[in-house]
């Protein structure tokens, strides 16, 4: 599978190795760590928690999208669940390719689908002491930019299996 | 008729449990949900919600049947 | 500063702490690997040479123009010199943001300047025992695409200090 | 007047030096390269070169003075 997760600090040098091929004359990996700041509070760790089957299923579906349409070599992602203090990586993607501007190109679109369409959830904790599920990225973006349209996933079935 | 239930997220503490198994008369994750809304006062409305049928992602219209797994799933928020 | 040499194997990780914030929400990098075949050439290794003192004043120029264009945390890049092997890192990039869209952005933009500007050379050994410098991307591109506009760096004095 | 030039590259490997101190009545870069194009068969013609003085990307037609160190600049290709 091109996407899994894990419990543990993610060893992005091990995974690193995966990607590796004397074809490849570029490689690019994003890290998602985890920030002190969100929606204008104050965080102090936050927990994450997947529908692991599906988002599973989900993601390497996204991969092998991107191998399907860009020109790269390799490509994964892991995504960490449970407890995270700040700073830590919650996620990784990795992408090799003959040419950059691919493995750019791929990286990011792993990396936004993944966030927009894998059944993972985030809850923050805030230094005032409450929490709340962040319950998606576009729902935060529309209530603060009232006339972006508002969309947060695909709410029909997919048609990729 | 009887199906298998799992909670995640805001819905897992809003049920006040991971996963169950519900004897039902609904006929679709629809019907599904108007019936769990009005158990455990989810504050997710259906139109923000997907829904999953062992797992794979499901059309709300579709017909259950016995034994089906069913996960309704919060707008999503990894990476 | 933001650009630096080394003549061994560069330590991603070592340079990735000096990236790390608890304000950064994404963090991309980017690695340039020894690929085994160049411009249909089949290539067996290369020898990478500078002219330091100007490629880390222009080097570190480019980044800093990359933290002042993005809206960025931390920025750096590393270059190796000296002879490479297949599969080896030539050169790194690291950007820390807020938000990953600005951290893709300003990666990309880094390697694609210093690729441009930097003064860096590299003279490929090919299998069939000859070896050649490579002279620069735009220089090939225009070769293979005759239509494409020749552009090999800024041929007038660049208006930076 | 005296001058120091660098060599890198392919220009390096064609006048066999990385640097000399050269007497030269070239009062530019432009006249320089055309003295050492002589000199040494540099296969690079001017308009595929940058020149550096001190360190400092350069007009071709700057007024050079002694002690200024030049330096030719192929295409580049790091990375």
């Amino acid at each position: 599978m091109h996407f899994r997760f894990t419990e543990q600090a993610i060893d992005t040098q091990s995974a690193r190795t995966e990607l590796q091929s004397f074809s490849a004359g570029g490689y690019v990996s994003f890290e998602g760590w985890v920030r002190d700041f969100n929606e204008g509070r104050e965080v102090t760790r936050l927990e994450y928690e997947a529908f692991q089957e599906l988002a599973v299923k989900e993601g390497h579906g996204i991969v092998t999208e991107a191998l399907r349409r860009f020109p790269i070599k390799h490509a994964l992602c892991i995504h960490r669940i449970g407890s995270l203090e700040l700073g830590d990586m919650a996620v990784w993607v990795g992408v090799s390719a003959a040419h950059r501007a691919e493995a750019f190109d791929a990286c990011r679109f792993i990396i936004d689908e993944v966030k927009l369409r894998a059944p993972i959830w985030k809850k923050e904790h805030y230094r005032s002491g409450d929490s709340g599920w962040v319950n998606c990225e576009r729902c935060a973006q529309a209530a603060e930019h009232p006339h972006t349209q508002h969309r947060h996933g695909r709410h029909t079935a997919p048609n990729s299996k | 008729m009887q199906l298998k239930i799992q909670y995640y997220a805001l819905m897992r503490e809003q049920a006040g449990r991971s996963e169950e198994t519900l004897e039902t008369s609904a006929g679709t994750p629809a019907d599904l949900y108007d019936e769990l809304l009005a158990r455990y006062g989810f504050t997710l409305s259906r139109d923000q919600l997907r829904v999953a049928v062992n797992s794979e992602f499901s059309e709300w219209s579709r017909k259950l049947k016995v034994g089906d797994a069913v996960v309704f799933i919060p707008p999503v928020a990894g990476g």
